[in-house]
């Protein structure tokens, strides 16, 4: 049969590249994938808050809103940590191992920054899930955003691990990038969420 | 078979490039080796098998339903039990048979072979999402014979299934059923979007991808966007029962109807995430057994992608008796009686391809011909229930009862069983019995119609759904009755269908590679598939590849075949893009489906399971990424990194 | 093999009993449970003594929906209106660890059917026994003396209380060793 | 009409007779609801028959024999050109038929929900699990009328039947008067409806609220309007004292027993709402939300066992001697 190939047109695809990034990669559009799902996931939460609210008078009922400081330092946290996360994920198109490593590391931290911060933030929310739905919906948002925070910093740290091993090579890279990715994920839901949560009973007041 | 277009890319015997595939792909052996495996044929044919089971199952609980109604005030089983069987029958059908044998199996088995890839999207995800799945399964039914099977319905409404109406854990156990089921389809739905994206043989552009591919495609999108919908209404409602939430507790700004509508975002897409596998089912063998490319295959795509949206613009019309306004109750009106435009295209397009074919008719092609003469019916019952007024009074009986088993049994389960016909001798490489397959066909079609179309009249006559029973003074004793006894020739069909997979098995006449002349790829290799699935990677230059292949259709050559080495493929054009590798068979996808059963199912009891539980998860998903030396030393040296 | 064979039928059989047990509902109590007789304390009950075998307690104490109907009653029968959700009012509270008259399930009953000095009426002949047994689990459960599977979640009202299911075990001084107890700690 | 409703009339011959029934109206809403419904049914009807058709004939002359399968065609792009455009008017048309259906849909909510609800007389209608509480409300407190599971109206007059549920959503549908509107708990739905004619409908719930979910019927008695305020203000009054020994045993009996809890007879010390007001119990023609006749037979079988009868029903069984539960039967039987 290997013989019977050579007069049979082929199409030779030896020279392709093996390490590739965006939407050229199988994983990009994986993590694309989860991404639509847990953003899903969101929006319909958010709907939930405000239609919750749209069938009860006073907004928030008998609580203070929540307080602003924590949520919105950890807002500032997020936004900040963009930086240092561009930076790793154009470093890693290009294959650069210690820049990875050490946008690796520092991800890792800025990450316990956020959960410190977010474990204040949720010591300040005013309300308590167990009393009235408005206190369920705040719970439920901020609790699904911190499991995606988890996850995230869990990642991170796995990867930033593996990244001081000699298993080292380009897929790794590939892997990184998507990780910062994901990341980018986090930070942008967090903002709706950030005004949700700390805006919205503001802006409703009533 | 002198018609069928022999396949440049069958393997053949002893052929040395086939060994060394074979070496590379071949699935683990022994008893831990079956938790290993990976690839797509193995696990489709095990979502296929169980879903089959499951299926087999809640018929059985329908049958004990129409045993409980073929007499009035019958004390053959109390309500307790009643309701916990007809919300398993429901549930079960829904979320254990429908969706994972339409969208999951059924997918994962052929979107691969049908876009000439080795293997799906993520393996190890999928084996992941399989063992989700069978433990989902499995779970329901222990606790269904431990007397704690879920007892609100397959809707389970708040307040009814919410934490001060619904003691003990009934409940919960449906909410964490539909955790099991929601991850796998989901799951699921990523790898088909990105196998059908990314792996498509190279040439299979856009407007070449198969009907059954693009249907596939359509429904993955359909399960990402659905599926939060229940993800959140199941969550809010186990929280409501274990941690004291108050989402649904009118006293405190609660609101019941906020479970409807999370509910039916999802519901209403569920109906055609069912039934659009059904509907391109139907294109693939119309086109084979019409022998002749499909009519209208941009009406048809366009179609089936049309119906996909709109499908998220009806919900509502679930909810019309709730008192909602009245702008929106039109709206949604219009949406509903909408969606049979899309559909009506469709088949419109399939008659005249039947009409200006040449029809052979085959099992499955009956079987098609069975969805055209119940599904309609089911269609036009639909345009009943969309308006408003007449909603309002078939709405919650059993005219609507009839109307979803024509729809679901005909959009779904004719097609479904048609796919068994055409595929069963690619999957096992054998034939079925044409004999055999006939008389379970009319069989099913009389006793389908015996059993549900009775039904219509017994909903007008004020028969409501989900009644335990009925009084003898209400007319509806002898429609029951009748009912029933069509029950029986079901029944039979089902299991003469079983008798006929099981001589087949034994001694079947052995397929060949192409049994029907069909067009696509997954007809180009043998029957049943290698490990490698092709010998070389096709490509493609039609969208019927066999039927359209050139004489001289060039092969794909120059992939690593040292390693599972797979070709990506540009989206639209499907030129090819750059390599990429499966990852090997590995016993942790199991594991992680493991330690997330022992998660989900402690929650149901205790609350702090969900955070002590996720460890173990953790555990296993790292185990699970992570890369072994060798492999990366390989591809160390053989990285070539994209041009940027 | 065949020691997995015998793990798998063992953890069966220990879901069915509890899952059963748990999820057991008995519509018809049949005559001995539905007579309003209220047993034999009609005549002679002294604090603190065994009336009744524990059978005919436990057999509602395990299933979360007499429990459950407990709970219905509790409210049906306006217990509220003296003991508010159990944290008293006109009447003591009865989600703490005090317990003027006993807190074993027999000395609930016959609080319940004979009355107690200042206010506590007697409803003898009025609720059937098991109703009255029915109460007396959930009664329990208000201070947390069932396990948190079978004792109620929260209720569609305004949120007094923590939920039962959610309510930490108080531990009656009275109580040293008792059959609940057991139980739990099986 | 007249024409189609007498070949529908041949369909669903068994549907045209009967207390709860879609398919004969007994209200100017349930009519209208039904001629859409006939204009749909006859739409479809006719264009599935020309569907099949079409398929049928199709395969009879394009299907070939033999177990031989032919080589695909090539397709015949005339032929197709032709084709295509009958497939589009075949769409077109139904398009067309969509919207006449839709128009018509339109209507008739208009017309269902063009019924003067100012004008209309207001009855509250709570849901319980598993019967229908039934409220007249009135100025003067003395002279609000509570009754259960069986809803009396004037005939040719609005009624608005103002609806919610005391526990899980209920749905309330009497199918000859009206189509069906639900009881959900945090919410108050108004339904307007008319019936034309005195005369007894039965409806039943038609949302899962639970075990006994297949027993939860009411009655609909339509009474010409001064048969109905009779009605009314013979229901305000309280029920007459015993006027026999026997009958004062059984008034005791009642006020000793589980009854006391959960139920109320005016003029007695009964005053529970958890259970149906029974203070005009023999005046209602079935007991237990529709179950059975309200014969002394049935009531006692009911007393003595109802989980025997509605399992899972609130109401307890009520062991008794046979002498109580005579005279208790016999103070029943003066609830008039």
């Amino acid at each position: 049969m290997a013989e019977d190939i050579k007069p049979r047109a082929v199409l030779d695809v030896s020279a392709l590249p093996n390490v590739t990034f965006g939407t050229s990669s199988v994983t990009w559009w994986g993590i694309i994938g989860m991404m639509a799902i847990e953003g899903g996931v969101f929006a319909l939460v958010i709907a939930s808050y405000f239609y919750l609210h749209s069938r009860t008078n006073t907004w928030p009922p008998g609580v203070l809103p929540p307080d602003l400081l924590w949520g919105s330092l950890n807002t500032a946290i997020f936004l900040l940590s963009v930086i240092p996360n561009e930076w790793y994920r154009r470093r890693a198109h290009k294959g650069d191992l210690r820049a990875v490593q050490i946008g690796l590391v520092v991800m890792t931290l800025v990450g316990v920054a956020n959960l410190v911060v977010r474990y204040m933030e949720l010591r300040h929310l005013n309300c308590d899930w167990t009393q009235t739905a408005y206190g369920s919906a705040v719970w439920f948002l901020i609790g699904l955003h911190v499991v995606h925070l988890i996850t995230d910093w869990v990642d991170t740290v796995v990867l930033t691990t593996l990244f001081f091993t000699p298993r080292i090579e380009g897929k790794r890279f590939v892997d990184a990038a998507e990780n910062a990715a994901y990341w980018y994920f986090v930070v942008i839901t967090w903002i709706p969420i950030y005004l949700v949560i700390y805006w919205a009973p503001r802006w409703l007041r009533s | 078979m002198s018609t069928s277009t022999v396949s440049p890319i069958l393997p053949e015997a002893g052929d040395p490039k086939a060994q060394q595939l074979e070496a590379i792909w071949r699935e683990p052996s022994g008893f831990i080796g079956w938790f290993k495996a990976v690839h797509h044929t193995t696990i489709g044919k095990r979502y296929m098998v169980t879903a089959f089971i499951f299926f087999l199952a809640a018929g059985i609980l329908a049958g004990l339903m129409r045993l409980q109604l073929a007499f009035p005030e019958a004390h053959i089983m109390g309500p307790d039990l009643y309701n916990q069987i007809f919300t398993m029958h429901g549930s079960v059908m829904m979320f254990l048979f429908a969706v994972p044998m339409m969208f999951e199996a059924l997918s994962v088995y052929f979107v691969p072979l049908m876009v000439g890839a080795r293997n799906i999207a993520f393996p190890r995800l999928n084996a992941y999402s399989y063992y989700l799945y069978v433990m989902g399964g499995i779970m329901l039914f222990c606790f269904f014979f431990t007397n704690t099977g879920p007892d609100r319905g397959w809707f389970a409404y708040v307040p009814l299934s919410g934490p001060d109406y619904g003691p003990g854990k009934r409940a919960d156990v449906w909410a964490q059923l539909i955790t099991f089921t929601e991850v796998s389809a989901l799951a699921v739905a990523v790898e088909v979007v990105v196998t059908v994206f990314k792996l498509r043989a190279p040439g299979m552009s856009l407007n070449r991808i198969p009907l059954f591919v693009w249907g596939q495609v359509v429904t993955a999108f359909m399960v990402i966007f659905a599926m939060p919908g229940v993800v959140v209404a199941s969550t809010m409602l186990l929280l409501d029962r274990t941690t004291s939430t108050q989402f649904f507790n009118p006293a405190v700004g609660g609101d019941v109807l906020l479970y409807q509508h999370l509910f039916w975002w999802f519901g209403h897409p569920e109906v055609y995430i069912i039934f659009i596998p059904g509907t391109v089912i139907v294109s693939s063998i119309i086109t084979t057994f019409s022998r002749r490319h499909i009519f209208g295959y941009l009406a048809i795509v366009l179609s089936v992608i049309a119906t996909g949206f709109i499908a998220f613009g009806l919900w509502v019309h679930h909810m019309f008796a709730t008192g909602i306004p009245q702008m929106s109750e039109s709206f949604f009106t219009a949406a509903s009686m909408m969606i049979a435009i899309p559909t009506g295209t469709q088949i419109f397009c399939w008659v005249a391809t039947i009409v200006t074919g040449k029809v052979v008719l085959k099992t499955p092609m009956w079987w098609v011909l069975g969805f055209f003469f119940v599904f309609i019916i089911g269609g036009m019952t639909g345009i009943f229930v969309a308006a408003v007024p007449v909603d309002l009074q078939v709405h919650d009986t059993y005219f609507v009862v009839a109307h979803f088993h024509y729809v679901l049994i005909g959009g779904a389960v004719f097609p479904l069983f048609g796919a068994f016909m055409y595929w069963f001798p690619k999957i096992t490489g054998r034939m079925l019995s044409e004999k055999l397959g006939m008389w379970s066909f009319w069989l099913f079609l009389i006793g389908f119609n015996i059993t549900f179309f009775p039904m219509h009249i017994a909903g007008l006559r004020g028969m409501p759904r989900r009644v335990y029973t009925y009084g003898p003074g209400m007319g509806l004793t002898l429609l029951n009755q009748i009912e029933s006894c069509g029950y029986i020739l079901l029944f039979i069909s089902v299991f003469m269908f079983l008798i006929n997979v099981w001589m087949s098995l034994r001694n079947g006449e052995r397929a060949p590679a192409n049994p029907w002349g069909g067009g696509t790829l997954e007809w180009a290799t043998s029957s049943p598939p290698p490990s490698y699935n092709f010998l070389y990677l096709p490509t493609v230059n039609g969208r019927e590849a066999l039927w359209d292949a050139a004489p001289n259709q060039p092969v794909v050559v120059g992939l690593h075949e040292d390693a599972r080495t797979f070709l990506t493929t540009r989206i639209i054009d499907a030129e090819p893009e750059g390599t990429d590798e499966f990852p090997a068979p590995t016993i942790w996808p199991f594991l992680a489906a493991v330690a997330t059963t022992v998660m989900f199912i402690g929650s149901i009891f205790r609350p702090v399971a969900v955070s002590i539980g996720a460890i173990p998860i953790a555990i296993t998903l790292i185990a699970w990424f992570w890369p072994t030396r060798q492999e990366a030393a390989r591809r160390r040296e053989r990285d070539k990194w994209q041009k940027t | 093999m065949r020691r997995h064979l015998l793990i798998l039928s063992s953890i069966a059989a220990v879901l069915t009993v509890a899952g059963c047990k748990r999820e057991h509902r008995v519509f018809d109590p049949g005559a001995t449970g539905a007579q309003v007789a209220n047993g034999v304390q009609l005549t002679d009950v002294h604090v603190g003594q065994v009336a009744h075998p524990p059978s005919a307690y436990s057999q509602y104490s395990d299933s979360a929906y007499a429990v459950g109907e407990g709970k219905r009653l509790y409210s049906a029968y306006n217990c509220v209106g003296c003991h508010a959700n159990g944290g008293g009012g006109i009447g003591p509270p009865l989600m703490d660890a005090v317990w003027i008259y006993g807190s074993k399930p027999e000395q609930i009953f016959s609080t319940i059917v004979q009355g107690r000095p200042n206010g506590m009426p007697s409803f003898a002949g009025k609720i059937p026994d098991y109703q009255v047994w029915e109460l007396v689990a959930y009664v329990r459960s208000m201070s947390g003396q069932l396990p948190s599977d079978i004792a109620p979640s929260r209720s569609d009202t305004m949120p007094t209380r923590n939920a039962e299911q959610a309510t930490k075990k108080e531990h009656p001084s009275d109580e040293y060793q008792q059959p609940v107890q057991q139980e739990k700690s099986r | 009409m007249g024409a189609i409703s007498q070949l529908a009339m041949l369909l669903f011959a068994p549907g045209f007779h009967g207390k709860q029934t879609a398919l004969s109206p007994a209200g100017p809403q349930a009519r209208t609801i039904e001629h859409t419904f006939l204009l749909i049914f006859w739409i479809t009807a006719v264009v599935y028959v020309i569907v099949i058709a079409v398929l049928a004939i199709g395969v009879w002359r394009a299907r070939i024999h033999g177990n031989e399968l032919p080589p695909p065609q090539p397709a015949n792009p005339v032929h197709d050109r032709i084709v295509a455009r009958i497939v589009a008017g075949a769409l077109g048309v139904s398009i067309v038929l969509l919207f006449i259906m839709l128009v018509s849909s339109y209507r008739t909510s208009h017309a269902t929900s063009a019924l003067a609800a100012s004008s209309a007389l207001t009855i509250n209608v709570y849901g319980h699990q598993w019967w229908w509480e039934v409220e007249y409300p009135n100025k003067e407190p003395y002279k609000i009328v509570h009754t259960a599971n069986e809803i009396h109206v004037p005939a040719g007059v609005p009624v608005t039947i103002h609806a919610t549920s005391r526990d899980v959503i209920h749905s309330f549908w009497a199918p000859n008067i009206h189509g069906k509107k639900d009881l959900l708990p945090g919410y108050f739905n108004d339904l307007t409806l008319e019936v034309d004619q005195p005369g007894n409908w039965r409806g039943q719930c038609a949302e899962f609220c639970g075990e006994q979910h297949a027993h939860m019927s009411f009655e609909i008695v339509a009474q010409s309007p001064q048969d109905f305020q009779r009605w009314l203000s013979a229901q305000a009054l309280s029920a007459p004292g015993p006027t026999t020994p026997q009958i004062a045993h059984g008034q005791q009996v009642f006020l000793s027993h589980p009854c006391v809890m959960c139920h109320t007879i005016g003029g007695t010390t009964a005053n529970s709402r958890v259970g149906p007001d029974l203070t005009h119990l023999a005046s209602r023609s079935t007991i237990a939300a529709g179950t059975l006749p309200n014969t002394i037979g049935n009531l006692a079988g009911w007393i003595s066992n109802p989980q025997s009868i509605k399992p899972g029903c609130r109401m307890p069984p009520n062991p008794m001697s046979s002498t109580d539960l005579n005279d208790l039967l016999a103070y029943l039987e003066t609830l008039r």
